[in-house]
């Protein structure tokens, strides 16, 4: 049963073009891709709207060359190439909320590029420490709910916008929820498992996705899962949703018990606070959300909440992904590795890229795995 | 009137002798040593001695390829004009298809665009930077680590239907996927097809930039690999011409342009 | 072939005082103390006139032009890379970064001449703002290994991502955001440093950097003339001073008398390459270390007239109905108040034209394509430059329009600070081919 | 063989078997297989004292190279694999080691491996191998503390040398010594990735570079991205080298220079320091396994 549904996540992201396709069929309504998740996928879902986030294949991205030189992450590069290769010909628009230069780039060049209705750049602040982002959010949502209703010809009310709240927050909470099950000593599921969970809920129709959890977290307790999960492991780092990397890790005697990136608990750890002006009580979700690292100065209080997530979840050890070229990931390392290092949680860093030179990292991550348990009883 | 084209490669130097502009008496090659003019002089006496014409009956030589400075106004061969490759590239491929647009040149070290304008003139080029060169070398030691011989390579590839996506962004990165590839028991032909899967990759990606526009020949030594044309063809979507004797059209369009300076006086 | 003209070409009058101008600066921030003033450290982009309110004995390092001086010293730049990669951080991220970092990490400190004296001079706050990935991230690493050394600095960052104004201005709220948090940082600056804030002094730096960035866009557009009086790899020590105090009266007045000196060589007509025969502009930092690649474009007979970057980054620039690009007009008056002159910069920051890139690759080609145009550009050189996400972001889509518009592009990669990542004798073999297929021969 | 046909590149293969040991008084035979992306090797240890081992180019197939490997380090010993008491497999292709009974990753295997043949002083092991350099800290027992990879550049390693030692047409086992003939040291080259760097010497020896001169710049510019890699681990005393590579006195001799830092002298061939590693995990599993531990 609970196989099932995991098995219903995988397919959702395996067919995602059929299934949204399909969801565009029955209901009649756009699909919108978006880049970050700093897309306040709220509104969108308040104007009926799918949104889809768009992600890459994991192959090399020949086609973006001339339009993205290549010391931009792969990640932007191969967004890009989805769209050139025709592959989300069914999304009416694209949106991105600020976060890094690299996705601006694939926004800007699939806007230039690829013939869509609605292409629409949301300035999500960067300067989300200072009091004046969220005011100053709100008016950008504002200016953004006016470019929506002018481009479906239909008003977004309150109560548009109090359904999206709730199908966001409902999506969230319940994800979170089956968050917990990793936290036992024996976690009810792997990372892997958490991975296309999430993934899948940023490729479907939220409200879809709920009842299938719901479903999940009335059989989850019940569930055992036969093998031995070895070293709890934490992976944080930039874009990742290399699947094959999380299961081939886990088949080495580890599993996943938390994340920290965008394709997991970043995406779902915060909820909108309701509050009479909708669109602030958004904007302050976006604001206070665990931040990506590309907005979280002058203090680094991501790393602050990995600390607590690797107690909370009780992490033996942290492999720490960079996608090439990201910088604001780059950039947090070192004093990422100090943080963990202050509550015994030692890490790995290893750089993806398009592909995944799995063996060169099977020989860092069981080295790695080594050293967490010490070959103790050999020596 | 007879010119003369020659083509000092990274590995290899390549002679035309060119009558009057339009039929080539005879092509020539050899490995350039260490001593790049000694290499090149004992090539063009090759020559030479295969079309039985003696040194003072070449009107004009013009050379091209890295090595091509070592020959400028340097005697014996005493080089009139020194041209870069693209331009060489140009010219000769111009002249054997007419019809051509976008030149693509992949030697040992290096691999080229050319975009060619009318009278094959160039519009716009690229060079592979950095990070993703050395088509040649890379098929050689992967032909090493699979333990095949370097001619085998393409043959061997077009045996596979499988497809195994490979960063080839850097060879040297692509190879550790290889070794990976080879100790996780992909079949030979599988690794083979990667490899110049993830080679025309990297060069489309290259010509990309320069845009594909019909007709477009594929030149320079690696053209003769045919485990190279599918994936190429693929990665542009288009068809692709390859020459006869591919190596030599740089030579053939310094020889070219020999003869059109020597009109010009 | 034919008789090649040769222009007339003398070195600049002016050069020694921009050498003794910017070596002064690096000193003064090292000797601040001597005087009992303030040392802050942050982006050359940034609201530099803020600080300026709390004294006139508040000396700044700007990160971007320092970092560029150390990757002009090639082998003080590889030890501050190897330092960097040492305490594990990425080689791939920004070149001045990690130059700025490396020279905290080593503890040593590089002058304009390329002396380096122990000791790294740490700021008594940092006042930044982030107009890239890196910019606020840089100089909260830099704050974190200040803080291992046993000084802890405070940080001040001002969020600019309110986008680029292309057909109509900016919306009033984003105005607001950014002067907001210059009126937050201006009280945060009286809390840090104890200084009571001076509106008088403000008012002077804003109009001081309007000014300056006026006029050196107004020496930039003499550069149109033929021959052209200045090349790219002087004007590099020129627009320099832009980068150091756009907002003191000494690089108003330095500017001054640098417009005048150009106009006189306009005038009699004096080139900087003697055979100037096909004009180029490029794009982006250049590579520091490897500034002879200017020479040996001369040997060409082409000259570098600038580019976006050395008029634009400095220079502020409009467009007149007629369509022309020229240096943007003065305000009416200078400010008086504190709220007048934060309004007025803020407007006067988001228009500069080095701003444009990041948010629409369209405006940036369109800034450029009237370069070409005015300064009778025959090609352009794009410097796909590793070391700078930054400028170098959209670079490739300025390619493609510049190509559509006809005009011929040579796209390089290299890095403006890390050496390894520039080939020179690859790039200068590029380079010719270029020039070959050009028509033009050396 | 002609100048243009000679395979410069090619690693010397060999195997050993110490002379006066016996395998058949000993209480445990194991095992360790060491199959690197370039060179296998295998080590038989009776009793955890080295007994038998071979060295060879790993091929196409590397289960095929597996057997191979071993059956070569037991030739001739009378003992044949499954004689074996107990056998781990380590390197690039450890998992196709078909008689394996476990397999243990380089890293450790070097570790321990560097251990035995230095002795407990150990500090610092860099290992040189076919496609990457690793650097690991170790304590007196031989167990990782912790480690670096090199990134995915080839530079600093043996593949690294083949293509070189195929340009400048010298044997790979001579290339060190080759390097050392001249007393004056040229700069390094600059590239530090292969491909460039072999482009780049290239050119240097078209500029009429004697190839002595070109294999110094190169084995420089191979040493100065080696101790990048040493200093981000941070070396502690002793230091040792281990793979094929620590053979190359050319690099060996650099390090020692420019570290000012002596690695220790091998009592072994150090190339057989994973392959130790391994037999010696070997026994111990075995140990455990028949409750001797």
């Amino acid at each position: 049963m609970v196989a099932e549904v995991f098995e219903t996540f995988r397919e959702w992201i395996d067919n995602r073009h059929e299934y949204a396709r399909a969801w565009k069929e029955r209901a009649g309504n756009k699909v919108v891709g978006y880049f970050c998740t700093y897309v306040p996928e709220e509104i969108l879902y308040a104007a009926n709207i799918l949104p889809v986030r768009i992600l890459g294949s994991h192959e090399p991205p020949t086609v973006t060359e001339p339009y993205i030189f290549a010391m931009y992450c792969h990640l932007c590069r191969d967004c890009l190439a989805q769209g050139l290769k025709g592959r989300f010909d069914y999304t009416d628009g694209i949106v991105e909320g600020q976060s890094c230069l690299h996705l601006r780039q694939a926004f800007n060049a699939w806007r230039l590029h690829i013939p869509t209705d609605f292409a629409y750049y949301i300035h999500v602040p960067h300067g989300i420490q200072n009091p004046h982002a969220i005011p100053y959010l709100t008016q950008e949502l504002a200016k953004f709910k006016k470019a929506l209703e002018d481009w479906t010809g239909k008003k977004i009310t309150d109560e548009d916008l109090d359904r999206g709240i709730r199908i966001m927050n409902r999506n969230r909470e319940l994800m979170r929820k089956v968050y917990e099950y990793r936290k036992l000593d024996n976690p009810k599921l792997t990372g892997l498992e958490a991975m296309e969970m999430v993934l899948s809920s940023q490729m479907v129709d939220k409200e879809e996705h709920s009842k299938l959890l719901e479903r999940l977290l009335q059989e989850l307790p019940n569930r055992k899962l036969d093998r031995n999960p070895g070293i709890r492991l934490m992976i944080i780092g930039s874009e990742d949703d290399d699947r094959v990397f999380m299961k081939n890790v886990e088949a080495l005697g580890a599993t996943f018990v938390i994340d920290e990136h965008c394709t997991g608990s970043r995406y779902i750890w915060d909820d909108v606070i309701p509050h009479e002006d909708r669109l602030f009580a958004i904007a302050s979700r976006y604001v206070k959300r665990i931040p990506c690292p590309s907005k979280d100065w002058p203090e680094f209080t991501r790393l602050m909440h990995s600390v607590r997530l690797a107690k909370e979840f009780r992490v033996q050890g942290t492999l720490v992904i960079q996608n090439k070229f990201c910088d604001p990931h780059g950039i947090e390392i070192p004093p990422l590795k100090e943080a963990l290092k202050s509550v015994g949680v030692e890490t790995y860093p290893l750089e993806f890229d398009v592909t995944v030179p799995w063996g060169q990292f099977r020989t860092r991550v069981e080295a790695f795995l080594e050293t967490l348990t010490g070959l103790e009883e050999l020596f | 009137m007879i010119t003369a084209g020659v083509d000092v490669g990274a590995k290899y130097v390549k002679i035309v002798l060119l009558e009057d502009g339009k039929n080539v008496l005879t092509r020539a090659n050899g490995i350039v040593e260490f001593d790049v003019r000694k290499s090149a002089t004992e090539v063009f006496e090759k020559a030479l001695l295969d079309a039985g014409l003696k040194h003072e009956q070449i009107v004009q030589v013009v050379a091209t390829g890295m090595g091509r400075k070592a020959i400028h106004k340097i005697s014996p061969i005493n080089a009139g004009e020194v041209v870069p490759e693209v331009i060489a590239d140009a010219k000769g491929t111009y002249h054997l298809i007419p019809t051509v647009k976008t030149v693509i040149d992949v030697g040992a070290e290096e691999g080229r665009g050319v975009k060619v304008g009318e009278n094959g003139k160039v519009r716009d080029f690229v060079i592979n930077e950095r990070c993703a060169a050395g088509a040649g070398t890379f098929i050689e030691t992967m032909a090493r680590a699979l333990e095949v011989r370097v001619e085998d390579m393409g043959p061997l590839a077009l045996k596979s239907a499988n497809t195994i996506p490979m960063n080839a962004q850097c060879c040297v990165f692509a190879e550790s996927e290889v070794v990976t590839l080879i100790h996780s028991k992909v079949a030979k032909e599988d690794v083979a097809k990667a490899i110049h899967d993830a080679m025309a990759g990297r060069i489309a990606s290259m010509v990309l930039r320069v845009g594909v526009e019909k007709d477009v020949a594929l030149i320079g030594g690696v053209a003769r690999n045919p485990g190279f044309w599918p994936p190429l063809k693929r990665e542009l979507n288009t068809e692709i011409v390859v020459p006869e004797y591919p190596e030599y059209v740089g030579a053939l369009g310094a020889a070219l342009l020999a003869f059109e300076t020597e009109g010009q006086k | 072939m034919a008789q090649i003209k040769e222009y007339p070409t003398e070195p600049l009058k002016i050069w020694n005082e921009a050498k003794q101008l910017r070596s002064k600066y690096y000193e003064d921030y090292l000797t601040a103390y001597e005087r009992g003033g303030l040392r802050w450290a942050g982006g050359a982009w940034s609201f530099s006139i803020i600080p300026a309110g709390l004294g006139e004995d508040v000396y700044c390092l700007t990160g971007e032009p320092h970092g560029a001086t150390i990757a002009f010293f090639k082998d003080f730049a590889a030890k501050c890379h190897d330092a960097v990669e040492a305490a594990g951080f990425p080689r791939t991220l920004c070149s001045y970064m990690r130059n700025y970092w490396g020279s905290i990490l080593l503890d040593k400190y590089v002058l304009a001449d390329g002396t380096v004296v122990d000791g790294h001079p740490a700021p008594d706050f940092i006042w930044q703002d982030h107009i890239c990935c890196s910019h606020g991230k840089w100089y909260q690493v830099a704050k974190w290994l200040e803080e291992k050394k046993g000084k802890k600095v405070p940080m001040y960052c001002v969020d600019v991502s309110v986008g680029y104004p292309m057909d109509k201005p900016l919306e009033e709220y984003k105005i607001n955001y950014i002067v907001q948090q210059l009126n937050d940082g201006i009280e945060w600056l009286e809390k840090v440093t104890g200084r009571k804030y001076n509106d008088k002094l403000l008012c002077e730096a804003v109009w001081n950097e309007i000014k300056a960035t006026r006029l050196w866009a107004e020496i930039c557009a003499l550069n149109q003339a033929v021959p052209a009086p200045l090349d790219e790899k002087s004007m590099y020590s020129l627009y320099v001073m832009g980068t150091l105090m756009k907002h003191l009266p000494e690089c108003v007045a330095f500017y001054e008398r640098l417009k005048a000196e150009v106009e006189d060589r306009v005038r009699r007509g004096i080139a900087a390459v003697a055979n100037e025969r096909f004009r180029v502009i490029t794009d982006t930092q250049p590579p520091w270390g490897f500034l002879q690649i200017f020479r040996e474009m001369e040997k060409y007979g082409v000259v570098s007239l600038g580019s976006l970057y050395t008029y634009g980054l400095i220079g502020m620039w409009e467009y007149r109905p007629d369509g022309t690009w020229t240096p943007k007009e003065l305000p009416p008056r200078k400010p008086q108040t504190r709220e007048e002159a934060l309004k007025m910069i803020v407007e006067w920051t988001v228009n500069r034209p080095e701003w444009a890139h990041f948010y629409l690759p369209e405006a940036k080609t369109k800034m450029m394509l009237s370069i070409v145009k005015q300064w009778n550009v025959n090609a352009v050189l794009l410097h796909y430059n590793r070391g700078c996400e930054g400028l170098s972001v959209h670079i490739a889509e300025n390619r493609l329009g510049l190509q559509k518009a006809g005009v011929p592009v040579f796209p390089f990669e290299g890095n403006m600070g890390d050496e390894r990542e520039f080939d020179f004798t690859g790039t200068l073999a590029r380079l010719t081919a270029f020039f070959a297929s050009m028509g033009l021969k050396n | 063989m002609s100048e243009k046909t000679m395979e410069f590149w090619r690693w010397p293969e060999y195997r050993y078997t110490m002379p006066n040991m016996d395998w058949r008084g000993a209480k445990i035979v194991t095992a360790g297989v060491d199959i690197g992306s370039v060179g296998s090797k295998a080590a038989v240890m009776l009793d955890g004292e080295l007994y038998a081992y071979s060295v060879m180019r790993t091929g196409g197939v590397s289960e095929e190279t597996a057997i191979k490997v071993t059956n070569w380090a037991l030739d001739g010993t009378g003992l044949k694999t499954e004689n074996l008491h107990h056998v781990v497999g380590t390197g690039y292709g450890r998992v196709n080691v078909p008689f394996a009974n476990k397999t243990i990753t380089e890293i450790a295997c070097h570790a321990r491996g560097a251990h035995y043949i230095y002795g407990p002083s150990v500090r610092t092991v860099l290992d040189i191998g076919g496609q990457d350099c690793k650097a690991i800290r170790c304590d007196e027992k031989g167990k990782v503390v912790s480690f670096l990879m090199n990134d995915k550049c080839a530079a600093g390693t043996g593949r690294g040398l083949e293509v070189f030692a195929d340009l400048i047409r010298v044997p790979i086992e001579e290339l060190g010594k080759v390097s050392l003939s001249l007393t004056e040291e040229p700069p390094p080259v600059s590239n530090t990735c292969v491909i460039f760097a072999k482009a780049e010497s290239l050119a240097l020896l078209r500029q009429g570079w004697l190839k002595e001169k070109v294999a110094a710049a190169y084995h420089l510019a191979m040493v100065d991205r080696i101790i990048d890699l040493l200093t981000k681990v941070g070396i502690e005393r002793d230091f040792v080298i281990t793979g094929g590579v620590a053979k190359n006195i050319g690099i060996v001799s650099r390090l020692e220079r420019n570290l000012g830092i002596n690695p220790l002298e091998p009592k072994l061939d150090p190339i057989l320091a994973g392959a130790i590693g391994a037999a010696l995990f070997a026994k111990a599993l075995y140990e455990k396994q028949i409750g001797l531990r």
